[in-house]
Formats: structure tokens, sequence, C-alpha cells
């Protein structure tokens, strides 16, 4: 096991001196095969610890390999790669500067994803989870316009002054209550902290976290859609915010407690917050018009699913929010890649220009309906099959409202999402369009984002296999 | 033996469908509900395929006499439908109408909630299609409401079978009644799409406003699927028998006034199901054969007086009754199809519709329900009004509008001859139809008591039609909107919505300038006091420091001292 | 009224003279019914329909009722075409 | 060699004062710098060896002249002052190798040698008073240090550089005075000036008045050397105006000196934690760290000069020192030593890599920076990673030090002050941040177009400091392990 992290190292040692883009392609196939192994591993039960060093007493710079990690781990390398050959289609389609730099921070920020994912402890995991707040920045201002750079500000305030503010003092605080920070099944304070403290404690988790969006620290999210659109895809679906949210279910699975969470009600308020982020995300995103906007609070509101769970932190629930990790992963990355495919092909950005557009880019809405079926949570995509999990879990924690909750988001999930479709099939393109019809996007980027919206439908056959392998991980509660 | 749901071959059938071009598409379509249905025909009974997943056994194929009718009526209905879109060659409808279907017939056999709430969600996006198809603007601002209503009934049904799992342990698709919380939650859900009186609104708005084959299609599934499921779940629901009460008489009054014939017949289906949904309510075995027979034939009667207006819109371009008339000249092989789907829901002796309503009027007067049994008499002659009487007559009958158009495609007639053999079949021969029903059967429809009291009722409702419209007391045809309970939503509930809009957005605008605002002053404070030029960033004056200096040790002292 | 309102009713009347056939022929079977159900007929669904011309009572005021009734309830209903656009 | 050993604490001092005279002596630029390099480097060793032999052997107590205290001067080396000695050598060592091509471009070859001249009397003063035992030999090599630093200031490339020196000098001068006052009064009602003598003397009659005027005055001439709010104003200008070395050299050791000077004082002579806190003084401490904490950043923000915005930076940094001591608690006091380590190190870093960019652009306004990332990638990629450690990002060894200041805090159950750390590294991340984001997204000026990454001479230096804010970022066993044996020496005044 432990040479196995050691490819994974040399890996990431590789990566920092790749600039091309076969090279970028192949790191993340090496990448890939890596984490998969090493998933494969976890399957067979196997859970190996490494750790790099210790830094002083409670702060360990050390790696664990268990399933969620893994989980999360083999998702994000495995849309790498699909987003290195969007990448490749989108930079080159729209004469990107500076492509150089960006293939390297990307690589440095799947590196940290990587190391948040394996991370044992909530120190490692925190640095790392730095890290990729700091990689992601130039890709944010990448375009280094006015613009990019206000957006960049916001990003970087928001994410590191969450984390500062919030998530050291939670860190010291953990330390304190508990003499470490490992991660360790049914959570490390849940024997010595009082139902108050819990509670204050997830707050500074769940708002030094930023990078799960809760409101109302959301307001990174939207302002640092002016990246380049595999940014959005890859970060702002995939792995940066998917940090976030895992970073939380670890906090609350392997540091507080999910049963512990359960006996003494500390979730409660998160409950109640994440349900209102849920719903009043969906109605912002109905009131944007650029796509990439209404994406971005899409994911918010998505985001906040998780959380939800999270807070339910009833075993069903918590699957739930593991699978919706996986789930959400794939359908928002879906409707990024088409965002951007219409970006590059069409150059266009809001959803008001999409009239008919599904006619000149059939490949690319298609799977952007599909995408969105799944998002939205219906069959036979996979996002039901979470959303099902959720509502279960609420269920099993006694807060049935929440499947009100879900239903309402659903709801306005359609009447955000749907009209692009609508409209992209429905109606007649404008005169000039017809005259000057837009062709398909390069086929680096529609196969992509085809790919992705075919695992979405894949995946939803598959319900059993998530199952099998999340299960195993909750019974050890 | 077929080791999966026959609905997913229409389903993944409907994936060749837009490659496919002209007669190969059409021999396709037709061939996909054919196979569908000897595979079922070859079906022995029983629960036949099982998948597991979440810890429960999803039934993915419960075969009985119930499942069976309905498939059968579906497929029928899936291949009459096919020939009736032959001539599109839009390459949108035909695999949405495929799939539709197929999932319908997938649900049908569906033994567990989930796989249900699964086929029910994917009859709900696949049916937009034939609505949006249509490519106006009305259409789709009907489809969004349409999608939202359907999307959240499958919603409902989701909450209730997860309330279901949690307080059972089980979700297996039997008997659930009202009796508890996720019981009512899936009576709901399964009641918007059966169009109960309220949440009937989505039906009227946007069946009118599909495809001319689109509408035909949508006819036969959603509501029918319905009416299966409530029978399965909800038989003998004492409240539905008022629910269905209502359902047969209300919608009589709108479809009077109605201008467009489409929704007229719209109305006309809500009361066609308020039988059903009665017989339903009753729950006698007799009163089951009812609604599953009267499901059947409705299905064709209806699916065919849509074809036969959908021919009229085809040709003519519209489907509005004061723009129709005397084309009866022009068009006569649809007329007598019309007439012939007419005489069938006014349940005229011979015709279908009359040997399925029979069953259903004999078990509500059987059971003693003589309230609901003369409401139920009362809708019938409203149907003979409305659509027996009123269809025919503003569009081929009434005074020309010196419209000349051709007969319809031959397509059309080919599906309406079907349609209309069928409804004339089954009306006298409905033995036929008896086998197929759910329970053994005795019930002879044909008696002299029988057939003169239909009748007598059916004729002198019609002399009553013809007196008062020559009195002119029958109301005018009017372009116009007659308001039904989607006004709450389109009106008040779209105002609240752009109030609540406005609002947030004007709240975030003066809270963001507010505190962008805040923010500025407090920076320029800053920057007052600390900037280049600000009192703490001076450092010249070597005075103030010294006197800094002898402040503090003063202060030290004093502290210390203390 | 202000509503774009279909063809006047008075044109309908200049078809009905060609019904007439037909309307005589359909009169003629209404009473040769009633006859047939005042003479040999019993029905016994309910303890209703033995009253003698019940169907056709039945059948001629319920329609006239309902229709009276709509014409009432569109005063309440009726809204322009264009009424739910914008 | 045992001789060597035995005399290694007078070697501490004597070795650069030697090399300083040397080159006084000599008078040719670049053999001065020789002479201070292998000096600097000399007594970095000897810094190590102290260190080594404290650790195995515990306290060392030299007597100058073989004179016994309380009579003659006794150099005592303990754990705290070996640390603080390694951290004085330390960035001298690695500064002196970037001075040559610094210095050399500007001054003629004598001046050099003044330079280095006064460059190894400032080091010789501040190891002189680290090491030695005697408070009144404290003042001597505070004056020589004091006196030598001014000079460097004046050297500086602006001719403000004169002025600030003039002030450094007056206010230095204040602050030296009120010192030598207090280990008078001291000196008057104990009799000794021996440090050993004083704390084992002074517990008796520590409340007596002379003993706290002597207090106060102590107080407040200490804190006028380490620029302590508000009496930091000499400070800002005395780093922007003098040479980029002298700036990167004082930062990193003068500064920590006096903070040692403070530590010496207040727990090893007056008795450790427990009188510390039993006077007022932890509460103006705390006060005044805080609102050096935050106003000296919010300048720092708002500076376009970076050379002044690093040396309010550290006044902050200093705050956040100051505000460790306060609470005199193990923890706390482990914070405040590992973060004086560290920041020494990152400031001087900083300080050096602002010299590369002054030696090449002339200039270190911030506006005229933009794009500069781009054309001295390695300077200002060092920049950011020590920028990140000044932040206090995780991975960096500023991480480490607030870690213990923030643990120390809440310890104490004080929250907030926990806020307010985290919230002050959140200014300082404004301050970077300005010149991170003009660096990289913006494009350059034609001056910047034109410009060459720095010479080689003066990066490996500053990389030198970056590898160790980096490394002590992950393995704390040096820095704040040491420190904490340090901090249970002062909090039970072990001497």
């Amino acid at each position: 096991m432990i040479p196995l992290i050691g490819t994974f190292f040399i890996v990431i040692l590789n990566r920092f001196s790749n600039f091309r883009e076969t090279v970028t392609l192949i790191t993340s196939i090496l990448l890939f095969a890596a984490v998969y192994k090493i998933f494969i591993c976890v399957i067979d039960g196997d859970r190996s610890e490494f750790l790099v060093f210790s830094i002083t007493t409670g702060l360990n710079f050390a790696f664990h390999v268990e399933p969620l990690g893994a989980l999360f781990a083999l998702v994000a390398s495995f849309l790498w790669i699909v987003n290195s050959i969007y990448s490749i289609g989108y930079m080159r389609g729209n004469n990107e500067p500076r492509q150089t730099q960006f293939y390297a921070a990307f690589a440095i920020a799947l590196s940290a994803t990587m190391g948040i994912a394996y991370s044992s402890n909530l120190f490692t995991l925190f640095v790392f989870y730095e890290v990729l707040t700091l990689s992601t920045y130039p890709l944010v201002a990448h375009r280094a316009d006015s613009n990019a750079r206000i957006g960049g500000r916001i990003y970087l305030i928001y994410l590191i002054g969450a984390s500062i503010i919030f998530f050291i003092p939670a860190l010291l605080w953990t330390l304190i209550l508990a003499g470490h920070l490992d991660f360790k099944i049914g959570g490390i304070i849940s024997d010595v902290a009082s139902p108050g403290t819990t509670g204050i404690l997830l707050a500074l988790f769940v708002f030094g976290i930023g990078k799960a969006a809760l409101m109302p620290l959301h307001g990174w999210l939207p302002s640092a859609m002016v990246a380049p659109t595999p940014v959005s895809a890859l970060l702002h679906a995939v792995a940066v915010v998917k940090a976030g949210v895992f970073t939380i279910l670890k906090v609350v699975i392997y540091v507080i407690g999910s049963d512990h969470l359960l006996q003494t009600g500390a979730s409660e308020w998160l409950i109640y917050l994440a349900s209102f982020s849920l719903i009043a995300a969906s109605v912002i995103a109905l009131t944007k018009d650029n796509i990439k906007a209404r994406l971005a609070y899409s994911t918010v509101s998505q985001l906040s699913y998780i959380i939800l769970a999270a807070a339910i932190a009833t075993p069903l629930a918590l699957m739930g929010a593991a699978m919706h990790i996986v789930t959400h992963a794939f359908g928002k990355i879906t409707l990024f890649f088409v965002a951007g495919a219409i970006h590059t092909s069409a150059h266009k950005t809001r959803v008001s220009e999409l009239n008919g557009i599904g006619y000149s880019m059939p490949f690319t809405m298609i799977a952007f309906f599909i995408g969105a079926l799944s998002i939205i949570g219906l069959p036979p995509l996979v996002g039901v099959w979470s959303k099902l999990y959720i509502a279960l879990g609420s269920m099993e924690g006694e807060n049935s409202w929440v499947v009100a909750v879900l239903i309402i988001s659903s709801l306005l999930n359609v009447a955000y999402l749907m009209p692009i479709v609508i409209r992209a099939f429905f109606s007649s393109a404008s005169e000039t369009e017809i005259t000057n019809p837009i062709s398909e996007a390069p086929w680096f980027c529609v196969v992509p984002l085809s790919l992705t919206a075919l695992i979405c439908l894949i995946l939803f056959f598959l319900p059993g296999y998530f199952e099998s392998y999340l299960a195993e991980f909750l019974s050890h509660k | 033996m077929i080791e999966f749901p026959p609905g997913l071959i229409l389903i993944f059938g409907a994936i060749l469908v837009p490659i496919l071009k002209g007669y190969v598409r059409l021999v396709w379509t037709l061939i996909l509900p054919l196979f569908a249905f000897l595979v079922i025909l070859s079906l022995p009974n029983g629960n036949l395929f099982s998948l597991n997943a979440f810890g429960q056994e999803l039934q993915l194929m419960r075969v009985d006499q119930l499942s069976r009718l309905f498939s059968y009526v579906f497929l029928l209905a899936s291949f009459i439908g096919g020939i009736y879109s032959f001539h599109l060659r839009d390459s949108i409808e035909a695999p949405a109408s495929l799939i539709y279907g197929g999932a319908s017939v997938g649900a049908v056999f569906c033994g567990d909630l989930l796989s249900l709430f699964v086929f029910w969600e994917i009859t709900a996006i696949a049916s937009v299609f034939l609505i949006l198809a249509r490519k106006t603007a009305r259409a789709r601002s009907s489809a969004i409401r349409y999608l939202i209503i359907q999307i959240g009934s499958g919603m409902l049904l989701f909450a209730g079978l997860t309330i279901r799992w949690h307080q059972t342990g089980n979700i297996d698709f039997g008997h659930i009644g009202l009796d508890s919380p996720g019981g009512l939650l899936i009576f709901l859900a399964f009641g918007i799409k059966c169009a109960f009186p309220l949440l009937h609104s989505w039906l009227v708005d946007a069946y009118p406003e599909a495809t001319v084959t689109g509408t035909v299609i949508l006819s036969i599934f959603t509501t029918k699927l319905a009416i299966y499921v409530l029978a399965r779940g909800f038989a003998g629901t004492e409240e539905l028998i008022w629910i269905g009460a209502i359902m047969a008489s209300f919608p009589i009054f709108y479809a009077i006034l109605e201008n467009d014939l489409r929704r007229v017949l719209s109305y006309s289906l809500i009361n066609q199901l308020g039988f059903m949904v009665v017989a339903i309510g009753i729950g006698t075995e007799m009163a089951l054969n009812g609604a599953a027979a009267h499901a059947f034939t409705h299905i064709i009667y209806k699916a065919l007086l849509l074809m036969s207006v959908g021919a009229l819109l085809y040709r003519t371009g519209t489907s509005l009754g004061s723009q129709l008339g005397g084309l009866f000249k022009s068009m006569p092989l649809t007329a007598g199809f019309c007439m012939i789907g007419a005489a069938s829901i006014s349940a005229f002796p011979f015709f279908s519709g009359f040997v399925s309503k029979a069953i259903i009027l004999s078990a509500v007067a059987h059971e003693g329900y003589f309230v609901t049994w003369l409401v139920l008499l009362f809708a019938s002659a409203g149907t003979l009004h409305y659509v027996g009487i009123k269809i025919p007559y503003f569009a081929f009958f009434s005074s020309q509008p010196g419209i000349k158009v051709k007969e319809a495609p031959i397509n059309m007639l080919i599906a309406m001859a079907l349609a209309a053999a069928l409804c004339i079949f089954i009306g006298v021969y409905p033995s036929l139809l008896y086998d197929l029903l759910p329970y053994p059967i005795n019930y002879v429809p044909y008696t002299a008591s029988h057939i003169l009291s239909q009748s007598l009722l059916l004729l002198f409702s019609a002399s009553a039609f013809i007196i008062l419209l020559r009195k002119g007391i029958y109301p005018k045809q009017l372009n116009s909107t007659h308001l039904d309970v989607d006004w709450f939503y389109r009106k008040p509930g779209r105002d609240l919505i752009r109030y609540i809009f406005i609002m947030t957005s004007s709240f975030y605008n003066h809270l963001g300038s507010n505190l962008i605002d805040r923010f500025e002053r407090f920076v320029y404070q800053l920057y007052r006091h600390h900037g280049p030029h600000g009192v703490l960033a001076r450092t010249w004056p070597t005075g103030s420091m010294v006197l800094w200096v002898a402040v503090l040790l003063v202060a030290y002292l004093l502290f210390y001292f203390i | 009224m202000n509503y774009n309102s279909g063809k006047p009713i008075s044109g309908l009347r200049s078809q009905i003279p060609k019904f007439v056939n037909f309307q005589n022929i359909f009169y003629f079977f209404c009473v040769l019914l009633l006859v047939i159900d005042f003479s040999f007929i019993t029905h016994h669904e309910t303890s209703f329909d033995s009253i003698p011309f019940f169907y056709a009572a039945f059948g001629f005021f319920g329609s006239v009722i309902f229709v009276i009734l709509a014409v009432k309830i569109r005063k309440l209903l009726l809204r322009a075409e264009d009424y739910f656009d914008d | 060699m045992s001789f060597m050993q035995e005399h290694l604490p007078a070697l501490q001092v004597v070795l650069p004062l030697v090399a300083a005279s040397l080159c006084a002596l000599f008078r040719v630029g670049y053999l001065s710098w020789l002479i201070t390099l292998s000096s600097s480097i000399l007594s970095f060793l000897v810094a190590v060896f102290l260190l080594l032999r404290v650790l195995e052997q515990g306290i060392i107590s030299y007597e100058i002249g073989g004179w016994s205290p309380p009579f003659g001067i006794e150099y005592r080396v303990d754990l705290i002052n070996a640390f603080v000695l390694l951290i004085v050598s330390c960035v001298s060592a690695v500064i002196v190798p970037y001075t040559q091509k610094s210095i050399s471009a500007r001054f003629g070859s004598t001046e050099q040698s003044w330079f280095y001249c006064m460059y190894l009397l400032v080091l010789t003063g501040l190891l002189g008073v680290t090491i030695t035992g005697d408070a009144f030999n404290i003042f001597v090599f505070l004056e020589i240090s004091s006196l030598a630093s001014y000079a460097l200031i004046a050297m500086g490339r602006d001719r403000r550089g004169l002025t600030a020196a003039y002030q450094y000098l007056i206010m230095g001068t204040i602050g030296a005075t009120f010192i030598v006052i207090g280990i008078g009064l001291l000196w008057a009602m104990t009799g000794t000036l021996n440090l050993y003598d004083l704390a084992s003397r002074l517990p008796e009659i520590k409340s007596s008045r002379p003993v706290l005027a002597a207090l106060a005055f102590l107080t407040v001439g200490v804190s006028l050397k380490l620029a302590l709010f508000p009496l930091h104003l000499w400070l800002p200008n005395a780093y922007a105006y003098g040479p980029s070395v002298a700036s990167a050299f004082l930062a990193g050791t003068a500064t920590k000196v006096s903070i040692y000077l403070l530590l010496r004082f207040f727990f090893t002579i007056f008795g450790g934690a427990t009188f510390f806190t039993e006077t007022p003084l932890p509460e103006i401490l705390k006060i005044l760290a805080l609102i050096a904490m935050f106003a000296a950043s919010i300048v720092a923000i708002f500076q376009s000069n970076i050379k002044r915005m690093l040396a309010y930076s550290s006044v902050a940094q200093i705050g956040f020192i100051i505000l460790g001591i306060s609470y005199a608690t193990e923890t706390s006091l482990t914070g405040a030593m590992t973060h004086m380590f560290n920041h020494a190190i990152m400031k001087a870093g900083l300080f050096l890599l602002l010299g590369a960019i002054m030696f090449r652009l002339g200039s270190v306004k911030i506006e005229e920076l933009s794009g500069i990332g781009r054309k001295m990638p390695l300077t200002m990629a060092g920049f950011v990673i020590l920028g990140l450690s000044l932040i206090g990002a995780p991975g960096t060894a500023g991480f480490i030090s607030k870690w213990y200041l923030g643990l120390g805090a809440l310890e104490q159950g004080e929250w907030w002050i926990l806020v307010l750390i985290v919230s002050a590294s959140l200014l300082t991340m404004i301050y970077i941040g300005r010149v991170v984001e003009v660096a990289y997204f913006r494009e350059p000026t034609d001056e910047v177009v034109q410009l060459k990454e720095a010479p080689l001479e003066m990066l490996w230096p500053a990389y030198l400091l970056i590898a160790a804010a980096i490394y002590f970022g992950f393995d704390t066993s040096f820095s704040a392990d040491l420190a904490r044996q340090a901090a249970v020496l002062l909090v039970n005044a072990v001497y």
C-alpha cells in the first residue's frame, strides 16, 4: 500500500515539471491509475496509514486511506482526465493566454485535492485545503483583467478569511479538547464536548470551510466564475467545492462524530440554515441570466444538500451526502462543460441568447439536458439516488420536513435549468444566426461532456455498487 | 423468456428512431409495441424480475390481469399513435412518444414504489416534449408549468415512499390506503396525475397546447396510468367516490363554454376519469372491472376523438369551434370517425363506451350510492352534450366558414379507422374486453332495460341541445379564456413570485450598496488615520515620540505604585 | 361584448333547415322510445328509475339545467383570450 | 580544543569585535567583506557550539578576566540567550554573503570597509547584550550596537536615511538612558549589577518604590528599543530608508534582542511568571500589543513603499510576540519565542528579496512593480512564500508560531484573543496580497520589461531563509521545542 502512495507522490512531483497538455494528460491518467489502484485496495478492505512526519504535538503530517476519501479522489482524478481533454479544446478554441501557467496551477490544485482526500488528520487536511485555495487563485484570476482581479480577490478573501477566522480556531479548540487531530470513526471530541461546545465547534467548522459555500459565505463562488470554464467545471463544480463539503463530511464523521451530533442535536440549526441556503440559492439562480452565474448558484444550492445531509448525520443521510458528492460532480461538470462549449463555439454566455442553439449543437445540448436532469434528481439519472438517501436519512433523523425542502428545491431546479433546454430546442433562432449557423463545439469539448453525461446515465443503473461500497464505511460506526 | 421489463423495449427502441427515416421508421415504431405486446402475451403471471438495491427488492415485472390489461391498451394505443404520427419529420416527437409509452408500460408492471417512481418521472419528462414540440410561446410556458406540476407529483410520490420506507421498512406497491402520512402523499401524487379537482388544471392547460399528435399521445398514458395506480393502491377508498363524482360533473360546465375543441376534449377527459375514480372508490370487484374496462375503452375513443380534431387542426390550422364548421363535405371520413368516437364516449348502445360505463353505473347503483349514481347519470347526459354533439356539430356541421381543405392524410385516416373499428368492435362484442378484466365477470350490458334507458337519456338530452340552440340560450363559442384553478398560480402566484424577486433583489441591492457604502466609509476612516498621511503613520516628529515616552513612563510609574 | 366573439348564432339558422329531415326522424324516435319505456320495460337499477319517463326527463331537464348553469358561470369565468399572456 | 570550548562565550563577542577593528584597519572593501563573512560564520558556529553545550550541561558561566562575580563581569549562557544568540548570528551569517553584491555596487572600497565595520559592531553589540550576565554591560553593548546601527542606517541610498538615523539616534539614546536609569536604580537598591545576583536579591524588595521606578524605566526603555507601539515611530523610517542589508539585519536581530532583554528583566530577574502577572504589566502589554497588531497592519496596508510596509509589518509582528509574552504561560511564551525565531527568518528574507528588487529596479514602490512576477520569477516566488509564512499559512514557519500563540490564548480561555490574532493575520494577508496581485496580475511596465532576474549571490541567501521558513513549518523539533524549553526556564525564573 505504501508503495502505492509512493507512486502517487512521484506523480505529484512529476507534475510540477509538466507544462504541456500531453504531459498533463499522461499525468492525469497516471494519477487516475494510481488512485484507482488505491480504490481497489480500499474495496478489498485495505486501510493503510502513512505518516510523513510529525511537526509538533498533535500536528502530524500523515495520510490515511479510507473509503470516503478514496471515492472522492477517484472522482476528482477521473474528472481531471476528462477535464484535461476538455481544457485542450477550450483553451485552444478561445486562444487563452498563459496556458502553461494554467496547466501547472491546475496540476497543483489536483495534488492538493488528492492530499485532502487522503489526509489522515485535520491538520494535514487543512494544509492541503489552503494549498488548494492558493493554487486555484491564479486560475481564477487567469484573465488578468480588472474583473478577474476582483473575482480573484473576493475568492481569496472569502476562502482564506473564513479558514483563518473560523477554521483555525476550530482546529485549535479541537486539539485542546481532544489532544490530537486524527480522524477517528465516531469522532474524537464526542466524549469531551458538551452539546453547546459541539454546536459552536460545528459552526466554526462549517463556516471556516468556506469552500462549502454555505450561505452567507457563498459570495466567492459566483464571483469566481470569471475563471475560464474548465476551471469552473473541475474546480468549482468538483475539486474545490467538493473538497469543502468533503471536509465537512469528514469533520462530522471523524471529528465530531455523527452519533454524537445525533445525541446532542447540536446540528439542528445547521439543518435549518442549509435548507434555507438550498432554497435561497435556487431562487437566486432563477433570476440569473448568465449561464455560469446560474450554474454557480445552482452549485451553492447543491452543496447545501450535502451540508444538510451531513447535519442530519444519520447513517443514511451521510451515505446520501457521500453519494451526492459523486453524483453532483458528474452532473454539474457536464453543465459547465456545456456552458464552456457554447462560449467556445457560439460566444454566448447568456441564457436569453440560446434560442434554437440545440439544433446547431445537438450533442452539447442533449448532454446539458441529461446533466440537468441529474442535477434536478430525476430518473433515469444518477442524481436521484443521492436525493433518495438524503430523504431517507432525514426520515431517519425525524426531520421529515426536510423532504419538503428537497421537493421544493427540485422544482426550483426544474424552473431554472429546463428553460435553457427548452430555449435551445424549441425556440427559433434569430435571423442573423440562421444566416450564420453556429457549428458544434470542437471535439475536444464535445467528447468529454458527452462522456460525463453518459456516466450520469450509467451510474443510475449501478446504485447497488455505491451502496455496498459506502455501506461498509457506514457500518463501522 | 424476456429477462427485463417490456417497457424498456420501447424506451431503448426509441433511441434508434431519430436515425431512421420514412417507412423504416414507421415500421420500427410499429414493431416495437407489437413486439412488446407479444412478449407480454407470452409471460406467465407472477413476479418475474427483481433487482436488489437499497436493501429492498425492486419488483420490475409484476404480471397479473390488471397490469396486463393496461399494458395491452397502452401498447395498442402506442401502435395506433405510431401510425397517426407517421407524417412527422421531427426527430423529437416520435422517440418522446415511444419513451413515454415505454415508461408507462414499465410503470404498470412495477411491483414496488421506487421503480414506480422512476418510471413515473420518466413519463413526466418524456411527455413534456410533446407539448414543447408545438414550438409556440404559449406551448413553452404551458410546458414549463406542466413539467413542474408533473415532477411535483413525482416528488410527492418520492416523499410518500420515503415515509413509508421509513415507517414500514418496505415499499411494496400493494394496497396503500390513506391512514398514514406517506399514503396521503402518495394519494396526492396519484391525484395530480389523475387530475383530481383543483389539481386538474395542468391537464386543460397543457394538453390543448401540445402538437397534433402530441395531444393524442398525452391523452393515452398519464391519466390512465394514474387510474391504474389508484386501482392498485387505493381501491375502496371512500373519498374517491366523492372526488370522482365532482370530477365527472364540474368539467361539463367548462366543456360547454370552451371554444377550443381540444380543450373541450381535455375537460371531457377529466369527466371520464371521474367515472373511473368513482368506480375505484367503490372498490368492489365489479366496480374495479368497470374502471379497468372504462379505462380501456376510453383510451381508444378519446384517442380517436383527439385524432380527428387533430386532423382538423393539421388541415385547417385551428381547433377553435368558432372558426371551424361545415367541414363534413371536405373531410367526410374524418367526420365519420369523429362521430363514432363521439358515439362511443356518449355511450350509445353498440359503441364501446356503453359496455364499460354500464358496468360502472351498475356497480354504483348496486352498492347503493344513489346520489353518486345520479351525478354520474347527469354527467353522462353532459358528455353527450359537449362531446357527442358539440364536437361533431361545431367541427363538421355548423355554418360553413368557407374553408376548403383536403381530407386528412392517409396515415391519420388509417389510425382513426383502426380506433373506430375497435370502438365498434368492443361495443358489439364486449366479451372480448370482459375476458381481459382483472376479476371474473358475468355482466350482460345489452339488456333491453339498459339499452332503452341509455337511449332515452341520450335522445332527450340531445333534444334539449337542439332546443336550447334554437332558442339561442346555448352559450356562444367565444375566443376567450375561462378561468380555472390555474388562475391561482398564473396570476396571483406569478405576481407573488415576481414580488418576491423584486423585494429580494432590491433588498440585496440595498444591502449590498449599503454595505459597500459603509465599508468604503470605514476604509476611508482607516485611511485618514492609518494612511501614509494619517496620524498613526506619521513618523517624523521626534517630539511627539518623546512625549509618548514621557506619557508611558508616568503611566507605568502610576500603575506600578498603585 | 368586447371579446372577439365567434360566429353570431343567427348565422346558424340558415344551416338548420337542412337538418329538418333528420329532426323529424329524431323526434319520432324520441316519442317511440317513450312509448316503449312506458309500456314494456321495467328498470330496477335503483329505486328512482322505476318512475315513468325517468331517464327521458332526467336527460332533458338535466341538460337544460347545466346549460343554463354554464351560462351563469361563464359570467364569472370569462376573460379575454390573451388574459394570461403578458 | 578544551580551551576553545572554555572560552566560547568570550569568543562569541570578541570575534566580531576584532573583525570590526580589522575592517577599520584595512579599509579594503572586498577584504573587509571576507573578514566579515568569516567572522560571521565563525560566530554562528560558536553560537551553535554554545547551544549544544548548554543543552548538554546546562548553564555556562564565564568570568571575564577571571574575576568572579558579582565583582567581575560574568557571561552567563543559558538556553534562552543561547537561542537568541543563534538567531542573531545565524541571520548575520546568511546576510553577509548577500551583502557584497549589494554594497559594492554603491560604495567605494573604503566606505565598504566602514560599512562592514559598522555591521560587525552591531553584531558585536547584539551578541554582547545577549550573552552578558551583567546589567551595566548590557547597557554598554546596547550602546555599541545602537551607535553602529545609526551609522548603518545613515548609509542608506535615500537622503532621508540621514534624518531617519538622526531620529533613531535620539530615540535610541532616550531608550538607552532609561535603561541605564533603571539599572542604576536597581544597583542602588541591591548593590549588585550581576543579573544572577539581582535575581536572588530582588524578590525580597520587589515592592519597594525605587525598584518599581526602576521597573518603569526599564519597561519604557526596552519598549522603545523593541519598537512596541506607540514607541515604534523610529522604526519605519529607519528600515525604509536604510540600506536593504541593514534593514534585513536589524529587522531580523535588533528587535529580537530587545525582546530578549524584556524577557530577561521581567522573568528571570524579577522572579518569573508569578511576579510578572502580579504587576499590571501584562494587561498593558496586551493592550499595546493588540493595538500594534492592528494599527500597524492597517497602516501597512496603505503604504506604497514596500519596505515601509514591511517595517510596519514588523511593528505588528512584534505585537504578536508581545502578546504571547503578556500571557506568561509556557505555551504562549513558546509561541512568542518561536515567533521571534520565525519572524527573524521571514523578515530578513523579505528584506533581502526587496533589496534584490531595489538592486534591479531601483525602487520598491508598489505601483512600479506591476508585472514583475514574470520578469523576476524566483524573487517574487520567494516573496510569495515568505509572505505566506508571514500570514501564517500552514506548512510555513509562521503558522507554527501563530498556532502556539493561539493555543496559549485559548488555554487562558480567551478565545476572543484568538479571533483577534487571526483577524490580524487577515490584515497581513491583505498587504501581502496587494504586492502579489500587482506583481503577477498586472501588465509589466516598460521599466519592468527590461528587468533581469536578481543575481544569484543575492538570491541564494534569501532562498536559504525561504527554505528555513518552510522547513521550520514542518519540523519544529528545533524551533518550537527549544523555545518551549526556554519558556519553561522563563516561567520558573531559573537562572
